[in-house]
């Protein structure tokens, strides 16, 4: 087998030092009853070329080369090349978790760097090494207000990703942390604050609401926070395009940020692997979950890098952790670091900018279903005819639709969510246009 | 006698922030084909924001060099053995990073149409089958991110169950070896946890864990081979004694490393169990991630794994939300699918033979090592191993250096520390996992650096405790780290932020 | 003082033979399809092999450690100022690797269909087109492998329009200052070569050129801006000279970064040239090579160009063999294309005005460098430096130093060393070449070394004479390496071979 | 631009530096009447993605996914993986030549690693660094043998390669070396040993030979070496198929091998760039063209690798050089390497025996044109319709099928030369078999 880099010779001289007539030997001590008797039911090993056909082939049997207009929380941006450049370097793909920093200082010196960069997009003053993605970070933000508030109830929105909010429940489901949901105006698609208002109380641990939420809407998180923290709860702001912070107002005020970095240089990948991040003050950096990189100094005096704060995590704290989380999603950061680092300062605000005139390209003349402002995505009404009827209509050119919102909103049945970005070429987009 | 490295020059190199210049880009984007419009007009002024302070503003060449230059201070599977315990740091073939950049795979959208995902489809179907019957178990779900993630959908899922029979119970057991994740994840789940300390071989004690074992008990997470690297031989019995009390038996599949190919949990009572795809199928690390943790049941958990589930419709594969009894999603979308299409082609490589070639290979690796550093450092415990071998540094100690400081000493040896302390029963741990993907060659220097250092701790102990010498950052101050953290870069003068 | 390199430690590595072992596999092959033949039986005993004694037995991970340990050994663009002075080593874009492996154009066969390669050929004629316009010439051959393959494809054109003129002539006329391959690519192409010597201000002598010019000279090369990075600003007259005497003028244009967007050979009486697309147009060195050595040439000299070239039959690019005054093909097919696709990619990035600001940033930063140092160094020469500029050892002779041992010293500092000893008019030359793709950063920190080196030879010329010291590999004896040649790895006893 | 590291105040710190106002300034010496005074008539700088659809649109007018039976000198093999992942890193892409052995070790080392490859596989003492390609180290190897001999007159097989000839009049028909040619047994397709007897004199510094040759034939290299030997001619071996060497027996009885690489993991790239190589024996090292790395020891006594015997080359002697080669193939030479290292002894065996059981499973009912023992090429008669008719057939079914030889060959003009690698698969081979 080539991934086993030994000769039969030396398989017999370890064999003997280890007082083992044969392989098998090593296993004798195994009781005779949990052992498999027979070969496992696999076929025989392939050579690197019959496995590329295999995926080649599967990929076939995929969508390829069709423009699209799903977003909805994963988002086609252009992919810089130099991307693949860094994160193929062995040095940084086959390393494992920066424990021994002294031969880490590479991936500790990128995730320091990261952390900076998502702190400078968010507004906030503490940012983690990455999470699992944005899905899980929210219930490891409303956890985190848990634990710094000492209340358990939990309020979201509905223009939170309908996912996350699954995802949230899921997680709480099992802790004793009660998840409310508040409503949306109906006229502009962002979110009801008399609504949030009239929920909130002295139990409420944190207010959960997305920017640009899940309609593409953006939100007034300085009115949410306002309310929320006027009842002693913290505001968890969730993002899902992070492109949006190019251009958007940061947070600022809230206490929490759990989101989803896909778009940054991540390629949609059928869901996954993404990035997600929490970032928050730094009055609450010990409640953080997940990893966090500091800088301090070597014996000689130079700068160096290091894991820290790690009595917060599972090695140590065991149940007392803020997370179980271990394994993280350090090399999708690392995509997204590079990605920041290619745009930099005036790339990622043009990058927004076209992100935003492209969608209100195609919002012109559509059927817009809801008035707010919107960034890269809009409800669309497809006034009489289904969603799925005019996503029909356009797989027939090739192109590939937007979303139909029924699945997750009956009340918007009749509704789809179609996003643009900077790949999205004019002609496409008339295409939708006439579609309708 | 270092026979490994040699000491070279490697560059040094600011942080991004400083070495920004106002204007530099590395970035060009095609012109807008459509007219621009006035962010302040379509979103309202307080809507859009300042420039983002300190963002980096570099050209391309110098990011290549930024990222290349940081890269040449790292250790990593290609550069050499990392014999990290419990982490399986085994080589990962390059093919598999190709065909998980397939374009029609790394591109498909979870909302595509499923009759334009069905090679994706395919590849999870195909993959559920394989680590299936790789575990003996029933059914898998692909969801878990990570290992911890499956742990909590793994317990989640008991939880479920027992809630249905009526009683959803009040604690789980786990041994004093265990990772910490697996407490961890008990607590997240709203369970209790009563520790089993193990017996003077390191194994479970049967007669404390039936004396633990009762109603208000949900189960049992066990780590089997266990931390020490050591086969539970009593493990049929363990699950027997859980199951006659009602209870359900989780088991850590992070040491499958040890029985793929050999013995299936499946077959010795586990009801439900992860594996961490980024350990025993050779998904890269990344330094920390991303990982899958696939988690497989028997019959009776299936109904309770998270949605959708893969069902087939004619010749089609298609998605089932349709599952009343699902635990529901523990994260967005199907899982980590590019982690997967690599584990995939890990299996397809090896085959069901190869599969197994390679955990006695891995196993024999482990024993080999053992058997070479016994004379010179202090088992604990001398049950047969299985892939990984555990030693304390108890003589060692005696010079006043301890596991920490051996494992800087090996870096200037040419190789990466074996994990430290842990596990936790243990005093001093030296826990050693080389996997099957290290020649001889390899594993020789290894065993020689370690027997080398030994020596140094009898002769010049001084030696040891300062280490590492060779390599560009030497020993790092992780304690002023935590006292005063600075997690993120600031301009001079306000550089150091205040912690509570 | 020493500010951009730090030592850490690097792996050592043995040569692939010597990790050999009988047995160990990197491969597998698809299982056959068709049956299998007896080579001995179809082939005859006497065809037939034995084993490739000594040839490599490595596994796959032992080879990507291999070659990435060695990697790790070496310098490069990628790690910082690359300052070789005539090398042009600039920035190789990281997209003109991932467009030079579009698997139709990386897997096109050279004899399949023309209707099937209409892509490579609009590649091959778009590129063509767009270094004519570069050059101010009227025609462009793509075939030359390389700089030096041009230059022999080049005079091999002049040799051939002077045969048809009745006399191919005797001689080529060369400045001293030329690069070694014009001598000896004007002796493979049966010319004798005569030096022009450079004038005070290192240019080409006007009065000796015009006293040289006679019917038996075929020609001149002449390149510029020469080798000392001058722009022979006499070219207008040189040429005229040679003209009048019905010779033909060959331009090495190995330093076209310092012209491109700025002036035109074609424009200022050039016949012929060639280009190093792996200089001015960025494909990567590779560590020594592949190149593209393209040739332009005005009208006069077309027919002659090597065949095929491209013809436009209705809306399809065919191939033209039917060339009867064509030298012949100086290669197999039709040229290194997937260089040719790279530079093409980076011409496509920068556009017109983009390769003019080029120009003028690789100009910038040699006026740069060479005002920091000219108070550290002796510049022999002072005329405007235009895309690289040459000082002398002169002052750190005196002290027993040479251009030699400050480029050793200078490999501690971080950075590649300047070319050494050339041009040979320049005593001890330093030749320092920065190209347009280095920030102010990397330039200032070379400036300081060369400094803070100037200084070491005043204090310290020892410290200079023994570097490097933080390399791996210590300075390498070259004298005992030609003296007994070992080109080849041998086992052990037997490695050494006798030379004459 | 974005290759341009400079913000406009570092430029203007320069200029000030230089003491210029301007960067036109930089060139105001240069005389009037050479600089250009209007823009390049070069389209507008493009961003990444716009090149990659650029080359992928010329992609699609090329042949994608077509089998192809293709060979005469180009040859589908597979490629592995690892080759890339080796090229592709920094510091082998982005190095130059190796002329600072302290700091290029790593490139050294591999083309040491290469050279003794390289003897290993042809029986030779000594080989260098690459040449250009095949077909231009035919000539050098003609003009090696006319420094070692003294002698002027070069003889060349017709079965040699036709483009390799092409560049060997090329190169000869300035420099005085005629080059005359024999010819090949019709019946077995090899080289007509009485034909080249009786051309052979005491003014033939070489004879040139292919083998395989260009039909695919297996040459008796002893018989050739000992006719040229007798006239105290050398013998230059050629070939274009390196797999072969895996399994043929080498060409000890040459005195020159001059050899092109490409099967060994490089792509046809529309024929470039690839490696040739020219290997010889120990006594004519100082004759060889191009670079040749040695070992020797560093000051600390340390094995070390650096270039040698560089008074052969042009930047020590100039005119009287060995070649004018400076720029050679070096990245493609450790595709080579890499390629050589994945295979080893038994898998290059392995992958040369499936090339012949291949060729000989296509061979099996066609009308062979020749009866000589072939590798992985062969002659097929097309018994009546031309070769282009028979090629039609098969783009039909969209396999790209044989070389008509016509062009080459005239007397074989109602011949092709197929060819049949690893690759083939059977299904594709009796398709071919139907359409003659
Ligand atoms: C025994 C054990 N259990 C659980 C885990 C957690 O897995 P992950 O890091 O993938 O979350 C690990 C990984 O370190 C482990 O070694
Ligand atoms: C001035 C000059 N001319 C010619 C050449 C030869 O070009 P190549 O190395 O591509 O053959 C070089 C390259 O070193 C050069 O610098």
């Amino acid at each position: 087998m080539r991934y086993l880099p030994k000769s039969e010779s030396e398989r017999s001289e370890m064999l003997e030092v280890c007082g083992a007539g044969s392989l098998e030997d090593l296993f004798s001590h195994l009781p005779a009853d949990v052992k498999l008797n027979r070969a496992l039911d696999i076929p025989d090993g392939k050579s690197e070329y019959e496995i590329v056909d295999y995926f080649r082939e599967q990929a076939d049997h995929n969508a390829t080369g069709y423009p699209s207009f799903l977003g909805a929380g994963v988002y086609y941006h252009y992919r810089p090349v130099l991307v693949d450049t860094v994160v193929s370097r062995g040095e940084f793909l086959t390393s494992y978790t920066p424990y021994q920093a002294e031969i880490a200082q590479g991936t500790l010196t990128t995730i320091f760097e990261f952390q900076t960069m998502v702190c400078q997009l968010t507004g906030m003053e503490v940012a983690n090494a990455s999470m699992y993605d944005g899905s899980s970070a929210v219930p490891e933000a409303a956890m985190m207000a848990v634990r710094i508030t000492g209340r358990d109830q939990i309020l979201t929105s509905r223009t939170v990703h309908p996912e996350y909010r699954e995802v949230l429940r899921t997680y709480a489901q099992h802790q004793g942390m009660p998840i409310t949901e508040f409503g949306y105006d109906s006229e502009s698609g962002a979110l009801d604050l008399a609504d949030l208002e009239a929920r909130l109380s002295n139990q409420v641990a944190a207010v959960i609401v997305q920017s640009p939420n899940f309609f593409g809407i953006v939100e007034d998180i300085k009115a949410a926070a306002a309310l929320a923290h006027k009842h002693g709860a913290l505001l968890v702001m969730v993002f899902t395009e992070a492109v949006s912070l190019g251009l958007l107002e940061p947070p600022r005020d809230a206490d929490i940020v759990a989101g989803e970095l896909q778009s940054f240089a991540i390629t949609p990948s059928y869901g996954g692997p993404f990035a997600g991040i929490i970032a928050t003050k730094e009055k609450f950096i010990r409640q953080i979950p997940g990893r966090l990189v500091g800088e301090t100094k070597d014996s000689r005096g130079n700068r160096a890098f290091c894991l820290t704060l790690s009595t917060r995590e599972q090695h140590i704290r065991r149940e007392k952790a803020t997370s179980n989380i271990c394994t993280n999603q350090a090399l999708i950061a690392l995509m997204a670091t590079v990605f920041m680092s290619v745009y930099g300062k005036e790339g990622l605000r043009e990058l927004a900018e076209q992100n935003l005139a492209k969608a209100h390209y195609l919002a012109d003349g559509l059927p817009k279903r809801f008035a707010g402002p919107f960034f890269n995505e809009l409800v669309v009404k497809c006034n009489g005819t289904a969603p799925e009827a005019v996503n029909e209509k356009l797989l027939g050119k090739k192109i590939i639709g937007g979303l139909p919102l029924g699945r997750f909103y009956p009340e918007l049945k009749d509704c789809m969510l179609l996003c643009a970005t900077e790949m999205n070429k004019r002609g496409h987009m008339d295409e939708v246009k006439n579609a309708f | 006698m270092i026979l490994k490295t040699t000491p070279h020059l490697t560059q040094n190199e600011p942080l991004l922030f400083e070495s920004s210049s106002p204007g530099k880009k590395g970035y060009q984007l095609p012109a807008l084909d459509v007219p621009a419009v006035d962010a302040k007009t379509v979103l309202g002024e307080n809507h859009v924001r300042e420039e983002i302070e300190g963002f980096p503003e570099v050209s391309e060449v110098e990011t290549i060099r930024h990222f290349t230059r940081l890269s040449t201070w790292n250790y990593a599977i290609d550069l050499g053995l990392y014999p990290l315990g419990s982490c399986t740091m085994k080589y990962n073939p390059r093919v598999n990073e190709l065909v998980a950049r397939t374009e029609a795979l790394a591109w498909a959208h979870p909302y595509q149409p499923e009759s334009l995902s069905q090679g994706a489809l395919e590849i999870m179907a195909e993959l559920e089958r394989c680590l299936a019957e790789i575990t003996g178990m029933d059914a898998v779900t692909l969801q878990p991110a990570a290992g911890a993630h499956g742990e909590m959908t793994g317990i989640m899922l008991m939880r479920s169950l027992l809630e249905k029979r009526g009683d959803a119970r009040k604690k789980i057991l786990i041994p004093d070896s265990a990772h910490g994740t697996n407490p961890a994840t008990a607590h997240m789940c709203g369970y209790a946890v009563q520790n089993i300390a193990s017996n003077s071989s390191g194994l479970v004690d049967v007669a404390s864990l039936e004396a633990a074992m009762d109603e208000t008990v949900a189960g049992l997470m066990i780590t089997n081979p266990n931390t020490l690297g050591v086969f539970e031989e009593n493990i049929v019995e363990i699950t027997k004694i859980i199951h006659a009390k009602g209870g359900l038996v989780y088991m850590d599949g992070a040491n499958m490393n040890a029985l793929v190919g050999i013995a299936r949990p499946g077959d010795f009572g586990i009801d439900v169990m992860h594996l961490n795809l980024h350990k025993t199928f050779s998904t890269p690390h990344g330094g920390g991630g991303p990982g899958s943790g696939a988690v497989a049941v028997k019959k009776h958990l299936e109904p309770f794994l998270p949605y959708p589930r893969m069902k087939r419709e004619g010749d089609q594969w298609a998605f089932n939300y349709d599952l009343p009894d699902s635990i529901g999603k523990v994260r967005a979308f199907y899982g980590n699918f590019g982690v997967l299409v690599r584990a995939l082609a890990y299996i397809m490589a090896h085959g069901g033979d190869g599969l197994r070639r390679a955990t006695m290979d891995a196993v024999l690796n482990a024993n080999y090592i053992r058997k070479m550093l016994e004379p010179y450092y202090d088992l604990p415990y001398k049950k047969p191993s299985m892939h990984e071998c555990v030693f304390s540094d108890d003589r060692q100690a005696k010079k006043g250096v301890r596991t920490g400081d051996i494992a800087k000493r090996l870096i200037d040896y040419g190789f990466h520390p074996y994990t430290v302390s842990f596990p936790l029963i243990v005093h001093g741990a030296l826990m050693i996992e080389p996997t099957e993907t290290e020649g001889k060659r390899e594993i020789d220097l290894f065993v020689q650096a370690l027997i080398s250092i030994a020596e140094e701790v009898e002769t010049d102990p001084k030696m040891v405790l300062n280490a590492p010498y060779l390599t560009r950052t030497s020993r790092v101050d992780e304690v002023t780290a935590a006292r005063k953290p600075i997690v993120r870069w600031k301009p001079k003068a306000t550089a150091s932020i205040a912690a509570d």
